[in-house]
């Protein structure tokens, strides 16, 4: 059997398959059965200080034409305190990040010194700082695009924890190196990029937006493009120097290869569960193919990164 | 073909049925183009442009492409929907969900608990359509005028059970004692696959019921407690614990033996905020 | 019969489907045949001072899976004093728009005023300054990102021509707002938008990026999206201040509406050519249903402008 | 059925034949479950990763999904590709534009002038395959050495007339004086189709010749002369005066009477950057 273990800074993963953040991560159990399900770690969703119901619905939408959703679902979430509880329920073989959002450095300090108290035993592989989502109000994007910003939460958030920092990047930006940047300098120990793009979709009948929201972010195949890109920019930029998770769109074997060979050490699967029957589906048909390729190339898998800017 | 509009399909109501107590039927017509032949137990997420969307049971589908929901205001965004006017404009995502697994065996047994006769009553004129079936409806609820449909069934020639709490009308008591007598003393265990719909406290209680005769594999629950966003399976909003299902997209179709492991089953919901509450 | 005329500012069109640039566009037969078979009126190829090979192939791909199209072209193009000799030979009764793209202000004024000079019976209906090419250097989008910038060139160019001047923007940008308003109050006659997205992709087995350029943009409907929510965003801001021209992703009859409805006055096509067999059949389908939409609808294509909003 | 590739199809090259004065011929296995069956006259680009991407003919195909490509080193990159190694990957996208036009009439008369040979040697093997077609190949080159493929021709049971400039083999002209000569005297006009394939002046002759006999429109001609960007007609690099239809995707095969409204057939080419040349 070939080894599909990967490294993304000091976290060791048992393959490179990471759920991303937002999908099948309000729960404890369904962040248990998408890791017994064979991915290498799962992501929570992004939890925030207070509760929030989110917006109402449609808040996500299928775009079947382009393999793509768009959503916004405006963060909703039972704020970290009450979601801690779930955190205590996770089986103990599970890897699993959380991700956090919030308006200013006390937020995520709060949050993370919460958790860091009560879930001693078995700890989260790493905090997900989401400084990308595209359509919530003060939170996500509002504070992704500006390094200074960003800086301070990071440099903030880094004091108060052991715990390997990830960094979530948006796409919608003019020039991501300067939120890079800031995180890297600020001390963050991963990238992640990219969360969605902000779109929006309009019924010709009704003559409205479809969100509730109007503004959403788009995700899936569509976007797979612009994430390679992005990957390869950062990648381009700083080499070994940070671990890259490269996010967005990746629904087929192929697609981690591609992120690899750009500068991924690793990628986030999130609108791909659609493609499938199931997570186990997914995991499944992806990991079989992706062997046969590693073998037939006869590379491990972390031996691709970066390879196609040789 | 059971094809899904996973974009609205956004049509005009073409009727309007009051079927009382702030409960009223919407019909519309899917062009026929578009094909779909949606299961019993499938729903649609219905939208009211400008307000909110919401899971609502398919009631019935015929072969002329109208497809029924039967609406009980529950909250805002139900109540909106009852008031709404002929041709105005309302979008249907879905069908979603697994549906009802239509069995062939001799006997049907179907047991609604309130607004939980919508998707039954769907599933009574798809098994109608099959003639070697026997069809036999238990159906409870609070009192005479929550009986949705009640001069519809009536004539309808299929085995008919009413109850309700105060008695006002059909035997004075639950679904689930009249389930318990039927399983005790006519029904044909080996022949009889159970259909149940309505409250989650009610279905648990069916299942304590099947249970005993264990029956709990050839008995199927559709639930309706937990809060539904994507409708397909991907958001996580409605996952069951420890097994993590989701509602909207493995369910709200499930077997009693499954959710015998289902900690939350009778127990919890899940709100919008992913939150836990008591059911 | 249907009356599909619109105007962008004073530019009266037959209708409202424009040919988009860099598609059909590098000569003046493939321009008077795409007005021929149907289209309001064409955008040239994007023309600058000296001329341009362009990048080697590959440089257009077509993405199947998601419709979309992935290029770097470079821009390439005979320079204007040549282009200028294919302009002479448009028909007569052809509406076309002239693409410019240069690095300052005076290119630009050169490139206009000796157009202007030289191309005197048959004028172009507007000159579109390509400030948003993704992948061109020290051009497009590299100057389409500055607000400083763009509102000299755009204030230089409107003192030297009485021809409208509408300014292509790029959505590669954190806030398209500033960009636009920069062109608005530089007397930019229309906005149009959007140009494509940064982009990349790479084959696997020989495990390099496939586009000679490395980088490229993408077009086609996974952007419509992105597209439209530009759109939304600039007729929120401005309403009717300024004409809006709906460009990306557009290749069927319902999303004509959708820009309009988003609040665009006309849209432009490119990538959607390949949908078709030929720029005739696009023109016709669209046009056909588009007619029986506004007939069941009852109202007038202008009039659904902005709606969306309401 | 005929299957696109429209991202660069990347196979290792399985053999490299070499046909003399810088010319090779590489051969790919197009894995049988991406079925396709492109028609003599279709090209594909050929993708020399790392370096450029040009348009080359197909040269064969067979029924073992083998497909061949001739280059003839003109420039910098078609001088890479022959040579290349063998199992070295090579992008191939495509097929792109029309392909010839199989017509079932009793003659089909073939001129090739130097490389234009490369896609009727497809067609001469795609046309043995329908038995009851008289096949007469007119080719011509400069010198001997530029008679590409001439010991595989010979092996073939088809009607050969080889031409040289300098006479160093065949008849010492042109092949335009060859299919005179046919016409004029043996060629049963109404019962034959002519297809050829050249540099464009020489097509212009060609076209000149059959003009004379009314057979225009019965004679097709694949052009080559024109920069292929994008191979699916939508970037407009490779337009023909006036009608503006594309080499790439309406073409690369026209019929005659078509090609006496082109403007600028034999005349002028259009470079990468749009600019015309001078044939
Ligand atoms: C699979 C399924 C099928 C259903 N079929 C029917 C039916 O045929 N007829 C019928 O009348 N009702 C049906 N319901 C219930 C119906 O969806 C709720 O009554 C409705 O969502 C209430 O919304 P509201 O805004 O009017 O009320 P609110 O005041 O918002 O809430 C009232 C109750 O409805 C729940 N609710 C609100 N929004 C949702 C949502 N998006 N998903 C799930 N629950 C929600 C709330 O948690 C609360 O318990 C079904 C529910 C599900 C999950
Ligand atoms: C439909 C078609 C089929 C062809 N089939 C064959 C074939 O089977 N065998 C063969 O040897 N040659 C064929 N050619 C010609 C071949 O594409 C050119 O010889 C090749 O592109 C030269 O590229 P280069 O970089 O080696 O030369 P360069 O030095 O770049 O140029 C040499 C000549 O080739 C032309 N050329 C360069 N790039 C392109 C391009 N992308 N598209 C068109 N012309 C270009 C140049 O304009 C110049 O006239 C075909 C061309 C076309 C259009
Ligand atoms: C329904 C939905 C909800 C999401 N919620 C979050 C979230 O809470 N936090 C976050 O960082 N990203 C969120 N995302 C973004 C994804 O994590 C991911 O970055 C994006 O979808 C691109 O990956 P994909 O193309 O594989 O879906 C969400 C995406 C979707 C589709
Ligand atoms: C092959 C190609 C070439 C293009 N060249 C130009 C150009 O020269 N100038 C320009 O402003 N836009 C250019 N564009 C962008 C288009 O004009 C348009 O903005 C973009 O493709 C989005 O529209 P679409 O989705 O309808 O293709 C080009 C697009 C493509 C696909
Ligand atoms: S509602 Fe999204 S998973 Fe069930
Ligand atoms: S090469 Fe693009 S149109 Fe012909």
């Amino acid at each position: 059997m070939i080894d599909l273990q990967i490294k993304v800074g000091d976290v060791k993963l048992r393959n490179p398959l990471i759920l991303a953040s937002g999908l099948l991560g309000s729960s404890y159990s369904s962040l248990n059965r998408a890791y017994e399900n064979g991915f290498g770690a799962v992501t929570t969703k992004s939890i925030g200080v207070e509760s929030r119901d989110g917006y109402p619905n449609p808040s996500i939408i299928y775009l079947e034409e382009i393999k793509s959703i768009l959503n916004a679902v405006g963060v909703a979430n039972p704020g970290y305190k009450v979601f801690t509880q779930e955190l205590k329920e996770m089986n103990k073989d599970v890897q699993y990040v959380v991700s956090l959002f919030g308006s200013n450095p006390d937020e995520f300090v709060q949050m993370i010194e919460h958790i860091d108290e009560h879930i001693i035993v078995h700890s989260p592989s790493a905090y997900e700082l989401n400084l990308s989502c595209p359509h919530a109000k003060k939170v996500g994007m509002a504070v992704g695009t500006d390094p200074e910003i960003i800086n301070s939460i990071i440099s903030c958030v880094k004091k108060s924890t052991r715990i390997p920092i990830w960094v979530k990047l948006t796409p919608n930006i003019t020039n991501i190196i300067s939120v890079a940047e800031a995180a890297i300098s600020a001390g963050a120990d991963a990238l992640v990029a990219i969360n969605t793009l902000k779109a929006l979709m309009i019924d010709i009948y009704v003559k409205k937006p479809i969100l509730s929201n109007i503004r959403g972010g788009l995700s899936g195949r569509s976007i797979k493009p612009i994430g390679i890109r992005t990957i390869f920019d950062l990648f381009e930029k700083y080499g070994l120097e940070i671990p890259l998770i490269g996010v967005g769109g990746v629904s087929k074997w192929q697609d981690v290869i591609e992120y690899f060979l750009a500068g991924a050490n690793a990628v986030q699967i999130g609108s791909a569960l659609n493609d499938y029957s199931s997570p186990k589906e997914l995991t499944s048909k992806i990991i079989f193919v992706l062997e046969n390729y590693l073998s037939d190339e006869n590379v491990k898998i972390g031996e691709l990164r970066g390879i196609a800017h040789e | 073909m059971n094809k899904r509009f996973n974009l609205p399909l956004c049509l005009p109501i073409e009727k309007i049925t009051s079927e009382g107590l702030g409960t009223i039927t919407l019909s519309f017509t899917i062009p026929s183009v578009l094909q779909t032949q949606p299961l019993p137990g499938q729903y649609f997420m219905i939208w009211n442009p400008g307000d909110d969307e919401i899971p609502i049971s398919i009631s019935n589908f015929d072969s002329n492409n109208s497809i029924s929901f039967t609406i009980c205001s529950e909250g805002e965004t139900s109540n909106n929907l009852t008031k709404k006017n002929k041709s105005k404009l309302i979008g249907l995502r879905g069908p979603f969900g697994n549906g009802f697994d239509i069995v062939e065996k001799e006997t049907a047994v179907l047991v609604a608990g309130g607004m939980g006769i919508a998707p039954l009553r769907y599933l009574i004129y798809y098994l109608l359509r099959r003639k070697n079936i026997k069809i036999i409806l238990i159906y409870g609820a609070k009192v005479e005028k929550e009986l949705f449909f009640k001069t519809e069934l009536d004539n309808l020639s299929i085995e008919k059970h009413f109850c309700t709490d105060d008695g006002s009308i059909g035997y004075k008591g639950f679904p689930t004692e009249i389930l318990d007598n039927l399983l005790k003393t006519t029904l044909e265990k080996k022949s009889t696959e159970i259909y149940a719909c309505g409250p989650e406290l009610m279905l648990k209680a069916i299942l304590g019921v099947v249970k005993r005769y264990s029956l709990e594999r050839f008995t199927q629950f559709s639930l309706a407690d937990r809060y539904i966003r994507c409708g397909f399976g991907i958001c996580g909003s409605c996952t069951l614990d420890d097994q993590g299902l989701t509602i909207c997209h493995d369910g709200p179709v499930f077997r009693g033996d499954l959710l015998l492991n289902v900690k939350d089953f009778g127990l919890f919901g899940r709100k919008s905020d992913g939150s836990k509450f008591k059911l």
